[in-house]
């Protein structure tokens, strides 16, 4: 994985499009490392990072690296508080705090063994780095991962196979960060009418030697984990935490660990193998 | 220009709070040639070790407030043993030690921080740590409830007192107690913890709150949960700019009153709030909940006080 | 809908803090008739009335401190004779009195708080407001420092228990407490004032706090004043949103263990943060500092209470 | 004096104009009284009022009212800190929290009796609408005023004579609120090289029956009282302190009353009587 400079940096806004229900926040980052799929970076406004609800937010807010080319750092953004909502309403040219990249992120399929993205909602967000880079389309950033995930050797671009649930059709609009994503929705507003959990199933039954990689709400995660568990089939699931630091000073962020303790999902993880996780605790998902 | 603080030797007066950043897990984000270089603090305080290893509390463990933090996290350590075995040996190679400090320099002297129940089991830490050279100072938490009364032990000062002289001969080396702000006359604690023989004192740590489930409404909020407790631990602590003027209040009073040096923290984001602490007393300042928002911090706080400006 | 407490029957659950709403005042400003119609507290909290007249701390006497404000008011008031002869009479034309309230309507009962050094002009001050029909309940303010000690009088179990059982006869109305929050365990200091026979407490007041004169950079900052006490008192206390968390802990605490009703309050800004209280077990709210940013506060606090929307 | 409505209401910025080193803040406001000159409004954005240096603002903040026209309530802004640095960065269509109008305002002279105005710096603001007033260049809002500041009948528009000291050319631009001031500059980039005081002193020795406004800082409002004071000349000064509530309700803005005690400047002022006054408290004036 990539190590973070140390101490946060200051980037610059270069746009903030709308995707649907979601915000995709894109900001220059030329000292930020290539960093690897799953990785993610503590962003916070440098101006009026506070004064929300409740006068929060406080710390600053976790987030994925949902791309990242020519040395440009794009994030997905969900709306669903003070700190959501105070970075989708930056405009180029301001100035965000970052610490990034942090974390534990995605390790690649074993040679000839395909990957099955399973994303729900704003848990899509790090399947969209994994998915370019796991497909081998490299952009001359992109190389340095595929180092990274694929310990050493560049694959051959492998089978990628993208399941996206969504609560609804403006949520699934975010399916557009993919090529060629299969996708379901609560409300049958788009794709299949149920859980994407339905389409993983399914996908398990052709191929079970196939290795899943998933983010999503807690629930989601819960099927996926319980699917593959069943079927022993090795899965690496993104959790997520309320987190002050990112950096595993607070010990704030943590997740039952399987077998007693707990795990730091800002260090341990976020990417974390299924096999180390009992049930997926309530608050180990993204914001439902 | 330096501070001497217990006999030691510091580039500066900024060190972090126990709890509020963790060394050895930072070396692994940042790479130990980056940290080492950058190391921010002029002395490192270790997060509170027991004589076990405790788990520490379920999630949820934070709560944000108004521009403030509570955290419930339950005091989560590998235990006495593996700190020693485990965690010492890299701290050696990331601070230094009595050999001096891997790539040059002074090492960065490890104050390491310790809670027990009871006198006797503080006494078997701070043998322990007196055993041990990495080792420069230890600090005592006695923010912890006391077993029979839930209250901080440190809250009453004679039973403080107590503990203090009781524990005191366990260790040749510096001893800091660190104070509860939980109190009604944290002067009076802090003479106590003096007349029983601390070398120095140190304060605030977290000031008892709570938080309930958020509500219909924000995200997650209604339902079930709503009103309920939100922290697993139940209860948790306060930290952060809200606390910063009850800190300076408690920090002058205390250093109004004792003879020995006073470590002064609550809710630090700038020199000019470390200025205030020095200004009424404090020896030293430590930089806590800020570090979450920059690890840097505490670098940034120290180059800002002069005349420290010229060491970091 | 409505709530009783202590014997009187209120509209609705959200009445003032001591001191952060001045009825006479706001009617000089506002007007009688609309501050008449639209008083936002289902019971009036009159500041802290003392045996003689008090002019209160020199300036400055606020600072504004991370999501709160520090004051160091001093208590300043009329003393007893003149409020019961020049404010009594005025309030009766305001809020109403026994015989109703002008204009029509419930009258807003008038709970009148008081502090005393000792037992002594506490029982003075108890019997005279006994003794005035227009005076539904008395407030007890026990955070006033104990002359000796410097402690506050309400911060020691034991101490508060004799007063409060000294002072009891003097006034068959409810005799409400107000704790001090400066305190190790303000649980055992609400028992105590159970003990000692109050009909209520009311929590928390101010957490003392501290400031510094603002430092070069700062407007005026810098110069002569800079690192000196800013405040006229030397020391003051903080209140508002930084302080939410810590009061909802002491209210939760409170409540879990006494049986009278408790008063919460400490950072009240929002229906929500009341609705904290009333769910950790308070029976009333009150709203202070937001009151500051907002005469109306306390009603839109009030009316986003369920099921009390109605009645404001 | 006006009473206000109960309760804050919103304000919306119609503009936000530099006037040199100053701010000119413009803000509907259709349902508030016409407030008397002197009279003042506590005022704080509606949106991201905290955040600024040190987590401030937090309570709002007070200024006179400087003209009121055609329902719209103009405030002169200086920079000094996060809460005036929130406010001048407004912008049109942006709401405003007020509680106004607040405050005893000035009271007219007596019939035949000059009027001088003394402004310093910021202090200014309040001389503006007291001007218009008295010069009775009322506009249909004004007159509400003159009969209030008449004490019931409106005068003739008695004399006027405005004098105005400021630090340096920038802030002197704050004169174009006036008609026909003199100005004194401290380092005569701008009228007189010299404090306003020294035009007020020569005035005075002209004519000994002038009723004396004054607002500025403590050290300028300290040399009018004197001035005053020495001739028996009538003074009324507006003043200023650290304000939380602006209705009498906090008691933390107190300045010494002669004779002992305090006055609450928010209830009691902040046009005070120079009589009621001994020397003027050095918090008691506009930021320096
Ligand atoms: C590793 C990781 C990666 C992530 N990646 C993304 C991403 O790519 N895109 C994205 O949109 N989000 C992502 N998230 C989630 C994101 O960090 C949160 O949605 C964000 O922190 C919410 O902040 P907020 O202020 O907007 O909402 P908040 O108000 O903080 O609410 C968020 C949740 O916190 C809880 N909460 C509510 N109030 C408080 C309080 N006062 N204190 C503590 N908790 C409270 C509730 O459960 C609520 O659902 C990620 C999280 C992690 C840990
Ligand atoms: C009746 C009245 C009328 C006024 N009219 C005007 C006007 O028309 N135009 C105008 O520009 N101003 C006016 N003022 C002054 C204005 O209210 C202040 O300049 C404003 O409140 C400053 O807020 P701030 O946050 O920008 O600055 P602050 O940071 O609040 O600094 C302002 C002053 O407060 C002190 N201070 C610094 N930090 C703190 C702190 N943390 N807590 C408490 N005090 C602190 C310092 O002395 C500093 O000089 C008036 C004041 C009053 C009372
Ligand atoms: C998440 C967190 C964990 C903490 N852990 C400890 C601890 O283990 N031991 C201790 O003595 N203090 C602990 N503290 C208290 C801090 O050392 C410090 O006293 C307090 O946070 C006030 O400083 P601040 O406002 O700068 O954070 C902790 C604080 C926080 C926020
Ligand atoms: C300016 C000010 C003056 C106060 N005066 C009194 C007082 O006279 N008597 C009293 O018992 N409490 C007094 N208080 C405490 C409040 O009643 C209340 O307990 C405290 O402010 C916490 O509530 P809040 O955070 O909603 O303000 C005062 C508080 C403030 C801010
Ligand atoms: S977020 Fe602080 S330890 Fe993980
Ligand atoms: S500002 Fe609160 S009483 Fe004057």
């Amino acid at each position: 994985m990539s190590l973070a400079p140390f101490g946060r940096r200051r980037l610059t806004v270069t746009a903030v499009e709308r995707l649907g229900a979601y915000s995709l926040l894109r900001a220059a980052d030329p000292d930020g490392p290539v960093p690897a799929p799953g990785q993610f970076a503590m962003l916070a406004a440098v101006e009026r990072w506070g004064a929300g609800a409740d006068d929060r937010p406080y710390v600053p807010r976790a987030f994925s690296v949902a791309r990242h080319r020519h040395a440009e750092a794009h994030f997905l953004l969900e709306d669903v508080g003070p700190g959501t909502r105070r970075l989708a309403e930056l405009c180029p040219g301001e100035e965000l705090w970052a610490l990034a990249p942090l974390g534990r992120g995605f390790t690649a399929p074993d040679e000839g063994r395909r990957a099955l993205l399973v994303g729900g909602g704003i848990g899509i967000a790090p399947l969209a780095i994994l998915q370019d880079t796991l497909a081998g389309e490299a952009g001359e950033d992109i190389e340095a991962d595929v180092v990274d995930v694929g310990r050493g050797a560049p694959p051959d671009a492998c089978d990628v196979t993208v399941l996206l649930g969504f609560r609804d059709r403006a949520r699934a609009e975010g399916a557009a960060l993919f090529q060629g994503a299969r996708v379901a929705t609560d409300d049958g507003s788009a794709g299949h009418h149920g859980f994407v959990t339905e389409l993983l199933a399914a996908e398990l039954e052709r191929d079970p030697h196939a290795v899943v990689y998933a983010c999503g709400p807690a629930a989601m995660l819960e099927g996926v984990r319980a699917l593959c568990e069943e079927r022993a089939t090795p899965a690496q699931l993104a959790l997520e935490a309320g987190m002050a630091c990112g950096y595993g000073a607070c010990f704030g962020c943590v997740v039952p660990r399987r077998g007693g303790g707990y795990l730091r999902v800002c260090v341990d993880g976020p990417v974390i193998d299924a096999a180390e996780l009992e049930q997926i605790d309530e608050h180990a998902g993204a914001p439902a | 220009m330096s501070v001497e603080f217990c006999g030691l030797t510091l580039a500066h007066p900024v060190v972090n709070g126990s709890g509020t950043f963790d060394a050895l897990a930072a070396r692994g984000v940042f790479g130990d040639e980056q940290l080492r270089e950058r190391f921010p603090f002029s002395a490192y305080v270790s997060k509170t070790i027991t004589l076990e290893p405790r788990a520490g509390n379920p999630p949820p463990r934070l709560w944000e407030a108004p521009a403030g933090l509570v955290n419930s996290i339950g005091l989560p350590n590998k235990g006495l043993e593996r700190y020693i075995s485990e965690d010492l040996p890299q701290l050696a190679e990331l601070l230094g030690g009595p050999e001096g400090r891997p790539g040059g320099g002074a090492p960065v002297p490890l104050i390491t921080n310790v809670m027990g129940a009871s006198a006797e089991e503080l006494t078997l830490l701070l043998e322990a740590c007196d055993a041990q050279a990495q080792i420069a100072a230890v600090e005592l938490n006695v923010s912890c409830p006391n077993v029979r009364t839930g209250l901080d032990i440190g809250a009453d000062p004679r039973q403080l007192e107590d503990v203090v002289r009781a524990v005191r001969a366990a260790t040749g080396k510096p001893l800091i107690v660190k104070l509860t702000p939980n109190t009604a006359d944290v002067s009076a604690c802090a003479l106590a913890a003096e007349a029983g023989g601390a070398d120095a004192v140190s304060l605030i740590n977290t000031l008892r709150a709570m938080a309930l489930a958020p509500r219909a409404g924000a995200p997650r909020g209604g339902g079930a949960g709503e009103g309920a407790p939100w922290l697993g631990g139940g209860t948790g602590g306060l930290s952060g700019p809200a606390i910063r003027a009850v800190a300076l209040a408690q920090v002058a009073a205390v250093a109004a009153r004792v003879e020995i040096p006073v470590i002064g923290m609550g809710g630090v984001q700038s020199s000019a709030h470390a200025q205030d602490l020095l200004d009424v007393g404090a020896t030293l300042v430590a930089v806590g909940t800020e570090s979450f928002r920059d690890p840097a911090a505490g670098a940034r706080v120290a180059r800002g006080l002069q005349p420290f400006a010229a060491r970091i």
